[in-house]
């Protein structure tokens, strides 16, 4: 599986241009984390990956499919899209229900929609709740559910936009694991998000953009050592490369381990 | 998208800044003047003489008059051919092959299209020359609670936000493989998993807003100050009455002319 | 300021209790945040500070609560809303949409308590320039950005002049830019204007750096409290279901690794750990 | 008198805007979809069921203003007595326990939209002279074609349409009630009656 995003312009019916050039080249098994400001463009070039968007200009294709001949509801069994607000999809009266939505409508067997179903739920650490009513979970329990509801349909390409927003420390962790899950599987996985010391702990790519542009791509550590570039984001360095900054030391440790490897003796 | 659930123009026109009841007590006498005008053709005299260079001191004649096309045309269309082709027993004027127009027929549409533009007419008006909030201030302290105020401001202010919950929920459902395109069944069965996140979601909303109104002393009790002020003059006020007994007066007519021949038989 | 005696409460239909035990007093302008997993009860204690536990979601209650001076559990919440400020982490759920620009939505709260007009502007102004909002007055309060309405949703509370403010998570939802001026916010309220300041949060880096005091819930029940500098560099954080800062985490795998000593104190801000560090 | 200021509670107030704006928005999706549907009163019928036949009456007759007055609908303003017939009829329904089965809440809808295609025709009739722009205007010309008065060809349009459509209204709103945790159903007055 291989995403390519050719010089991808798009411009919202109402006259807003969103996207003012966006060139990626996506491999199997790599996990890119997209980060910058509100309003940058990062949540519209998702779009554009399963087809809610379709390119005003340029071309985005997943594999052999180029997006603006397919529906969405086609796409969606290659790539995999986790919104927001978890609300915004309940329609189910139970949590297995909920997650075998996805499942279901892709034309996946009755047998295996429940089984992976079942995995994903096992995965987010709700293998307990599955009969429990979606809203009687907690704010950030269901978004959990939401991100098994989407782990469920199998895809090949995942998205999440912004899934540590409202977890505590067990809930970061849960997702960490998932990212790394879906890493061994050699899925793809994107991510949009603010938090820089979620997203350096577990994705190996960065994409920085900034008013419909990609402003930096690269490896993390790279990207993480230009304070300078991340600030026109809105983001500021992880914790640890902050600290190293202030220290003085010239690295960008992603892990605890990295930095005290730099540390003076 | 717009702000707000209303198509008012915000210029600065002599209309735009009379008083609010001013315009109401304008509005009110136009639809009197639509709904019990005897005849066929004093509705569209009224509508030339009081509607038109109303919208033309306000600057919104064009806009007015597009909208008001719009609404209009189909009802009017549709009346003209089914009381107009249709009329039981009416007198043929004009034949259409195996159809004939009826000249009561003819009639009845002229004076019920009039009808429909005066009050159409005499709403957008109003709408496009009027800041709802300071309608409903004016309202308020006229007697209308202020519990109906806050109700038809808010409404005004989150439609525009459920119609992006609304397509933001149909882009989650795609995401996850659900059929939207199609015959009629297919957007019937799409309907139901739109339907319940947006009233769902709003519902575990709702603590949250009266919590939030409650904070903000809504609830307490005794008399209210406004930030928001409005200018009125004792000429406008004469106006005003003097609309009304107009008002009054054509009621009155319009009474007597429906009860005399009635009484005199 | 505030003031809590051994109070427990329960959700109608629940059958344990979201709150356990709870005594502690918060003095007049203190910034105190309030951390634990989600779940430990962080949001029912800010409810009860105003009164909404269980005023608003009934239940049961024993044990006294008081702020500025009421007994919240039982004043009705008209009265006390002028005095308890409450903020929550959704800013489109805080802003009543009943006005249509930034200026009228601030007066919104002020215009209830009848305070007359000539008094309203200036607060208005003040508090606008204070919480940032200047330039957006004769906006939509929906055309603003997600921060930039928390700061509105934040200013609409505190032009009423609350003697305490009380904020459920209220950067949840921001941007870490967002988060940060929100904080900045709340420090100098606390510092300038003694407002007391009460706040349930995640970002244990910014409490770290801005609380004068943190408590910390767990199932209910209160495990821990001092300043930040004790409480975050604890090593029972674990336990609760919190990570400390990354700051925290550094200084201790380098006392581990032998590169520092064991007995210098744990840094939980990014100064403490530079100073640690140097 | 208690009842009524129960009814019209903070959460009364918060509820209707979003039930106004739900009948809006879902009806303009549905108008968009081209169904044979209006589902323009879904939140009126809610809010009937669940806080009273006046809350729901009120929340009917100010979907049909605001749209008016908003200037996007003006021809739904004169029809607000019959939004406000249909919450007050939902509200009846609810209090004697029709929305506590599926098939009772049909019926309560269908009554509901016969009821309302009595109310609505002679608003039809005098503004707009029986005719509402629509395909359905094609039942009307069929009975004013056979002879029919002004009147009863308005009605017979409005009783072809307004039942299966109320029927559809009330059917959804059963379902919503029923995946509704009790919660959340729990802080409105009428919680008791529909679940």
């Amino acid at each position: 599986m291989n995403l390519v995003i050719d010089d991808v312009g798009f411009t919202y019916p109402g006259g807003a241009e969103a996207l003012r050039g966006v060139s990626l080249r996506i491999q199997g098994g790599e996990s890119i984390a997209f980060i910058g400001e509100n309003g940058a463009g990062k949540t519209t070039l998702m779009k554009h990956l399963n087809g809610l968007l379709k390119p005003s200009r340029g071309r985005v294709t997943v594999d052999d499919w180029d997006t603006r001949e397919h529906t969405v509801a086609k796409l969606a069994a290659r790539v995999g899209f986790v919104f927001q607000n978890p609300d915004d999809q309940i329609v189910e009266r139970t949590v297995i229900d909920e997650v075998a939505f996805g499942p279901r409508r892709l034309g996946q067997s009755e047998t295996d929609a429940l089984a992976n179903s079942v995995a994903a739920l096992e995965i987010v650490g709700l293998s307990d709740e599955s009969r429990t009513h979606p809203y009687d979970l907690s704010a950030s329990q269901r978004k959990l559910m939401t991100l098994a509801s989407v782990l469920a349909m199998r895809t090949p390409v995942v998205i999440f936009d912004e899934p540590t927003m409202g977890q505590d420390a067990r809930g970061l962790k849960l997702i960490g694991d998932i990212v790394e899950e879906l890493k061994r599987e050699k899925r793809i996985v994107l991510i949009i998000t603010h938090d820089i010391d979620f997203c350096s702990a577990h994705f190996e790519r960065v994409v920085a953009m900034a008013d419909g542009r990609v402003l930096i791509d690269g490896p993390t550590a790279e990207v993480m050592a230009r304070a300078d570039l991340l600030a026109t984001t809105n983001v500021e360095p992880p914790q640890l490369v902050r600290l190293a900054q202030a220290l003085g030391l010239p690295v960008a440790p992603l892990t605890i381990d990295g930095l005290i490897a730099a540390l003076p003796r | 998208m717009s702000q707000s659930f209303s198509l008012y123009i915000p210029t600065n026109s002599g209309m735009h800044r009379l008083h609010p009841l001013t315009k109401l007590a304008l509005v009110f006498l136009c639809l009197v003047l639509g709904l019990f005008l005897p005849g066929v053709w004093l509705s569209y005299a009224t509508f030339a003489l009081i509607i038109i260079p109303s919208a033309l001191w306000g600057g919104v004649l064009p806009r007015l008059l597009s909208a008001l096309f719009k609404t209009a045309l189909p009802i009017a269309l549709s009346l003209f051919l089914i009381q107009g082709l249709f009329w039981p027993g009416g007198t043929p004027i004009l034949h259409l092959g195996p159809l004939s127009f009826k000249e009561e027929g003819l009639y009845f549409s002229i004076q019920r299209t009039g009808r429909f533009i005066m009050i159409i007419g005499s709403f957008l008006l109003l709408t496009f020359t009027t800041r709802p909030d300071e309608l409903m201030l004016a309202l308020n302290r006229h007697g209308i609670p202020n519990s109906i105020t806050y109700i038809i401001l808010s409404t005004m202010q989150i439609i525009p936000r459920f119609q992006a919950k609304a397509n933001t929920i149909l882009d989650a459902q795609r995401s996850r493989g659900l059929e939207t395109e199609g015959n009629v069944l297919v957007r019937i069965r799409a309907l139901l998993p739109l339907i319940q996140p947006l009233l769902l979601g709003s519902i575990v909303d709702i603590d949250e807003r009266a919590i939030a109104l409650e904070v903000r002393a809504f609830g307490r009790k005794g008399p209210r100050t406004s930030l928001l002020t409005l200018h009125d003059t004792p000429a406008q006020r004469i106006a005003r009455w003097l609309m009304l007994l107009a008002a009054v007066a054509v009621i009155a007519w319009g009474i007597y002319l429906w009860l005399a021949p009635r009484f005199i038989a | 300021m505030i003031r809590l005696a051994d109070v427990t409460y329960r959700y109608p239909r629940a059958t344990v209790p979201a709150l356990d035990g709870l005594s502690f007093e918060v003095s007049t302008g203190q910034f105190c945040a309030v951390i634990g997993a989600n779940g430990a009860g962080k949001t029912t204690l800010c409810s009860a500070l105003a009164g909404f536990v269980p005023q608003f979601y009934r239940g049961t209650i024993t044990g006294s609560i008081e702020v500025a001076g009421l007994n919240v559990v039982e004043s009705p919440l008209a009265d006390i809303a002028g005095t308890v400020g409450l903020v929550f982490s959704n800013p489109f759920n805080q802003i009543t949409g009943a006005r249509f620009t930034v200026r009228d939505e601030i007066a919104f709260g002020l215009e209830n308590m009848a305070v007359p007009v000539a008094e309203m502007e200036p607060r208005i102004e003040e508090i606008m320039r204070f919480a940032g909002l200047e330039g957006l007055a004769d906006r939509s309060p929906f055309a603003l950005s997600g921060g930039q309405q928390q700061r509105l949703a934040i200013a609409s509370v505190l032009v009423m002049r609350p003697k305490v403010v009380v904020l459920d998570e209220p950067t949840s939802q921001l941007d870490p830019v967002g988060a940060k001026e929100v904080f900045s916010v709340l420090r100098s309220l606390a510092t300038t204007a003694e407002t007391t300041v009460f706040m349930a949060e995640q970002k244990l880096e910014w409490v770290a750096a801005f609380a004068d005091r943190v408590l910390v819930l767990h199932q209910g029940k209160l495990v821990a409290d001092g300043p930040p500098g004790e409480v975050l560099a604890s090593p029972d954080l674990g336990r609760y279901g919190l990570q400390p800062t990354r700051y925290t985490q550094v200084a201790r795998a380098a006392q581990l690794a032998g590169l520092r000593s064991a007995d210098t104190p744990l840094p939980v801000t990014l100064e403490q750990a530079v100073e640690f560090f140097n | 008198m208690e009842r009524l200021k129960r009814d019209f509670s903070t959460i009364s107030l918060v509820m209707i805007p979003v039930a106004i704006a739900i009948n809006i928005v879902i009806g303009t999706i549905v108008y968009a979809l081209k169904l044979p549907l209006y589902l323009d009163s879904i939140g009126t019928v809610f809010a009937g069921a669940v806080a009273g036949p006046w809350v729901g009456a009120l929340t009917g007759a100010l979907t049909n203003i605001i749209w008016g007055l908003s200037g996007i609908n003006p021809g739904y303003t004169p029809y607000w007595p019959v939004a406000a017939i249909i919450g007050l009829l939902a509200g009846i329904f609810s209090g004697i326990g029709w929305f506590k089965s599926w098939w009772k809440a049909i019926i309560a809808g269908l009554i509901t939209g016969l009821v309302a295609a009595f109310v609505s025709g002679p608003i039809t009739t005098y503004i707009a002279g029986g005719v509402t722009g629509s395909g359905t205007d094609v039942v009307v010309a069929v009975f004013r074609n056979a002879g029919w008065g002004l009147l009863p060809s308005t009605w017979a349009q409005g009783a072809i349409s307004d039942p299966f459509d109320k029927a559809a209204s009330f059917l959804i709103v059963w379902v919503v009630i029923r995946a509704l945790p009790l919660r959340f159903l729990d802080r409105f007055s009428r919680a008791e009656d529909v679940r």
